[in-house]
């Protein structure tokens, strides 16, 4: 099996994986895209009903979905496009001003 | 080097024929091409095959422009083919014709080598029931360009036939009655 | 033993497919390649093979799938011409630069504009900086002989690289020929089995093939490419050893044909490098000291050897199957020329633009160069360098 | 299957985060949704045409997606996957694959209606065991708002602006879904995303375990393509399938099913009217424009429902 480097700006020709392929799945998780964010959604536990209509609906994947309960934002990578909050018919996600 | 330039007509064989000229010379072992001169002509168009045969290994890749022998599968190309151009002194060309060499000399613009004619038509029409000039006229080729001996060829053929016609032997006798005839009626 | 046969070029490239037993092979028709999967096609009906022989709606299509068969993890390769080869241009660079070692038998053809059916080789050598290798045959024996070690060129771990096995349209394609075949379980072990260490079917491994590429990325992994490139020209010498010791046959990155003492020289690609050797041989009978670079490894280029086996020549002729309008001559002039920079006692070069749109060549023709060249030798001068042979003036 | 939503919803993604497609972009959705609908024992290759998905799913070293992931050029997504396919059907004859994979074909409309559609049909035709999706925005987005011919008549796009003289795209979209059911296809469908996706996870489930090739045509709305804001994605998709601009059916060996009937068939405007790319129909004097698409949904409506009720 082959290993996969770990690949930066500061690879060699030499290294880098030859013709771009990459033999690691879902690699980009390393990359955060959490800070292209201005606006976020909050989630309010209290307010869920559980009935997991937000979680199709985020470009993102930054709605965790385990044994059939959502979990908190995953604000590593969420955009804060708003469409979750749109589509809670409960007001369980509440949208704010990022402060970072 | 033995050098041979068919001219056909698009559909009738000349390029089959001149690649079972090669086979036979192949099997009697010796090197060579057969090759046709390609261009998007359709079926009727006059078309142009070619051989080499040698005892040395052959590395030319060129058109042939003046052959041993040429061979004329169909003899209205007479008129519009200048058929005998190029031909080597001492060289020779047979025609596919009901006529015989000094009645068809007229239509050869003065050329003055050999010339052997064949009545593939008959002859395949009386075997094959059908006009396949290929069978008579490689025959004929092989006949007049000396490649092998008769009965060399006749046996040579014989199996080749066998392989070709496995699925229909009954056919196998005709075209070795039209290969005969040929080697007996290619008259000067 | 091997079996002696008679075969147009097409055939025997096709048997040569036939004897690796590819597991893809995609193909569209175009003239003068068609009959290459004609023939693979029938090897498929009758079981012959275990081919996923895949009927592609065109040349693109075909050089894609190919793409996605060899990075799969299977072994694939096609064949094309002319205007179909330019129709998978883009997807060359593609496979290139993947590292996938597809193998294709190009059939040269001039391309199209006015449309032509002849041979030239202005198709491969427009793809000549696509990342392929690229190996010239000069008749069916050499096109069979290269497509199998092509096979193993291309897969060689220092490698990976496709490979283009190119023949002259309709000159070796379709001329029937002697050939000697290599038996069917040679070339198998031979070329061996298509193990790749990453595919996209790897359970085991997911991968991802062909990414968005930044400009803090893309320099690099052209680097990357290129030395597998490099790496190809002792790869190809060391199939070619292991391939003699199966064959009897030789093959180097050239052939050089009475090189040695010669005075005046053609380099010359593919078929036209047979007539030429006619030629040769009779000049030599009236002592005209001409000899013969062949090329056959176009891609990896080998410069320095051309430079040293050049040097010290008087006269050299580079003629192109390919119009080079207004560069510094044809490819194959551009380059021979370039090599010659660095040669010791360089000779005068010229270039000849030839049989372009199946033009017929013949040994008066390359006589008539040599003639040239000798010309050249007496009188010291080059003259005119970009030469036409045989345009109607 | 019957359509568990929780239990779908748990599965592990097999489209990750980290991609950089805009914020409220709708192909995640359906990438996201279509990957649902494969069995977690399966493996899959995914391929794609050049476009927003893939230069920003795959952008080196950082791939998004959990299966092997192939893309190679804009137009020739359908004859690659057809290589891949190809390549799995003779190793697993040979055995050296014991797994079982599915291959799934992502093309935004530019890579499927257009420059794409050659290597599509080809490949349809032929038969490989493979799910193309497309999902479909209405322009090229990826190089920045060209028409493509899968935008709506009278969209503003860079390459067809609304002008003094012609008010945008002058052609109505290319029927492409019906294009591809008159491959003779197994399955080929329509949909976008509504509720809670079932109509998107059943019809991707039909299509990727059907043997043979299907076709998949998602309405997936680009916030800035189409100029409204990227919160109101799903009412964009509500929107376009209760005007009936963009009917849900579905066509399994050449029977026509509708997916979905609106209570209340809502007129054309109420689409048109959020999104910029048609604010110029909504001058004065412009009205006939909206009336002539109202008649092309109307006409095509009532067309989808005699092929539907046919059967």
């Amino acid at each position: 099996m082959k290993k996969m480097p770990e690949i930066n700006e500061s690879i060699n020709w030499k290294e880098i994986t030859p013709g771009g392929t990459v033999y690691e799945a879902a690699y980009s998780l390393k990359f955060k895209t959490g800070d292209w964010r201005s606006i976020k959604p909050v989630f309010n536990e209290e307010k869920c009903k559980q009935c997991l209509l937000c979680a199709p609906v985020c470009p993102d994947c930054s709605i965790p979905v385990v044994a059939g309960k959502r979990l908190d934002f995953n604000y590593d990578y969420c955009k804060g496009c708003g469409i979750c909050a749109k589509a809670c018919p409960f007001d369980a996600i509440e949208i704010v001003k990022d402060e970072k | 080097m033995l050098e041979i330039r068919w001219h056909g007509r698009g559909g009738q064989g000349a390029k089959t024929a001149s690649l079972l000229l090669a086979d036979v010379a192949f099997n009697t072992g010796k090197y060579v091409q057969g090759f046709p001169e390609y261009g998007p002509e359709r079926m009727g168009a006059p078309i142009t095959a070619y051989n080499r045969i040698s005892d040395e290994k052959i590395t030319i890749h060129s058109n042939i422009y003046e052959p041993d022998f040429v061979v004329v599968v169909d003899e209205s190309l007479l008129e519009p083919v200048d058929v005998t151009k190029g031909i080597k002194e001492g060289g020779a060309i047979l025609i596919n014709t009901d006529k015989n060499a000094e009645e068809i000399k007229n239509s050869l613009k003065g050329f003055n080598g050999t010339i052997y004619t064949i009545d593939a038509r008959a002859i395949s029409e009386k075997c094959l029931g059908r006009y396949f000039p290929n069978t008579p006229m490689l025959a004929a080729a092989v006949k007049i360009c000396g490649i092998m001996e008769d009965e060399a060829f006749l046996r040579e053929m014989q199996g080749s036939f066998e392989h070709k016609f496995a699925s229909k032997p009954e056919v196998i006798e005709g075209n070795m009655n039209a290969l005969k005839m040929a080697i007996a009626e290619v008259g000067k | 033993m091997a079996i002696r046969d008679r075969l147009s070029g097409n055939e025997a490239v096709a048997i040569a497919m036939r004897q690796i037993n590819p597991d893809v092979f995609p193909a569209f028709p175009i003239t003068p390649s068609t009959e290459i999967p004609q023939f693979f096609s029938q090897y498929v009906a009758d079981g012959k093979v275990a081919t996923e022989f895949i009927t592609v709606e065109s040349e693109h299509s075909a050089m894609s799938a190919c793409i996605g068969a060899q990075s799969a993890g299977a072994r694939s390769m096609t064949a094309t011409s002319s205007a179909g080869f330019a129709y998978m241009w883009e997807v060359l660079y593609v496979a290139a630069s993947c590292r996938l070692p597809i193998t294709l038998a190009c059939v040269n053809r001039a391309l199209t504009g006015p449309i032509n059916i002849n041979c030239d080789h202005s198709d491969a050598m427009g793809a000549r900086d696509a990342g392929w290798i690229q190996i010239y045959s000069e008749n069916n024996q050499e096109a069979y002989d290269n497509f199998i070690q092509a096979v193993r060129i291309g897969e060689h771990a220092d490698v990976q690289l496709p490979v283009m096995v190119c023949q002259d349209g309709f000159i070796t394609s379709h001329a029937v020929e002697n050939i000697e075949l290599i038996e069917d379980e040679k070339v198998k072990a031979f070329v061996g089995e298509y193990e790749p260490e990453e595919y996209l079917l790897n359970a085991a491994q997911p991968i991802a093939v062909g990414p968005y590429d930044s400009s803090a990325y893309y320099i690099e992994h052209k680097r990357n490419q290129a030395e597998g490139m490099i790496k190809a020209k002792d790869v190809i010498l060391q199939v070619a050893k292991e391939f003699k010791d199966m064959s009897g046959r030789e093959y180097g990155l050239f052939e050089e044909y009475r090189l040695d003492d010669a005075e005046l020289v053609i380099v010359v690609i593919n078929s036209t490098a047979g007539t030429a050797k006619a030629a040769i041989d009779s000049l030599r009978k009236i002592g005209v000291k001409a000899g013969l670079l062949k090329i056959r490894v176009f891609r990896p280029f080998p410069m320095q050897e051309i430079a040293k086996a050049l040097s010290g020549k008087k006269a050299v002729a580079v003629m192109d199957r390919c119009e080079g309008f207004s560069a510094a001559g044809g490819p194959l002039f551009a380059e021979i020329r370039s090599a010659l920079y660095d040669a010791s006692d360089r000779p005068m070069a010229v270039n000849y633009i030839y049989g372009l749109g199946g033009r017929d060549v013949t040994t008066g023709d390359i006589e008539k160069v040599y003639s040239d060249l000798a010309d050249m030798a007496t009188s010291g001068e080059a003259g005119e360098t970009y030469r036409y042979l045989g345009v109607r003036e | 299957m019957a359509y568990n939503f929780k239990e779908v919803m748990s599965k592990p993604d097999r489209f990750n985060g980290g991609h950089r497609m805009c914020a409220g972009c709708g192909a995640p959705l359906a990438v996201r949704g279509v990957l649902r609908a494969v069995k977690e024992e399966d493996k899959a290759v995914i391929g794609c045409a050049t476009g927003c998905l893939e230069v920003s799913s795959f952008v080196y070293p950082y791939t998004a997606w959990s299966d092997s992931f192939i893309h190679t050029a804009f137009e020739n997504a359908s004859a690659m996957t057809g290589g891949v396919e190809g390549a799995y059907n003779v190793l697993k004859r040979k055995g050296k694959i014991k797994d079982t994979f599915k291959f799934i074909t992502f093309g935004g409309d530019g890579g499927t209606y257009d420059i794409g559609f050659q290597s599509l049909s080809g490949a349809m035709e032929r038969g490989h065991d493979m799910v193309y999706v497309c999902y479909d925005n209405g322009a090229y987005m990826n190089t920045g708002i060209q028409r493509s011919s899968a935008t709506p008549k009278y969209a503003d796009t860079t390459t067809t602006p609304a002008g003094s003289e012609i008010q945008g795209k002058q052609q109505f979209k290319k029927n492409l879904t019906d294009i591809m059911v008159e491959h003779n296809i197994p399955y080929a469908a329509q949909t976008t995303f509504i509720g809670n996706f079932k109509d998107l996870h059943e019809k991707s489930e039909k299509a990727i375990y059907k043997k043979g090739p299907a076709f998949l045509n998602v309405l997936a709305p680009c916030p800035r393509g189409w100029r409204y804001e990227t919160e109101d994605l799903m009412e964009m998709c509500k929107l376009a399938v209760d005007t009936c601009f963009w009917p849900l059916f579905e066509v399994e060996d050449g029977n026509w099913t509708l997916s979905y009937e609106p209570k209340t068939k809502l007129p054309i405007e109420d689409f048109l009217r959020p999104q910029g790319r048609f604010k110029h129909l909504f001058k004065k004097g412009n009205e006939h424009m909206i009336e002539e698409l109202q008649r092309e949904v109307d006409r095509k409506w009532a067309k989808l429902l005699d092929k539907c009720n046919a059967k």
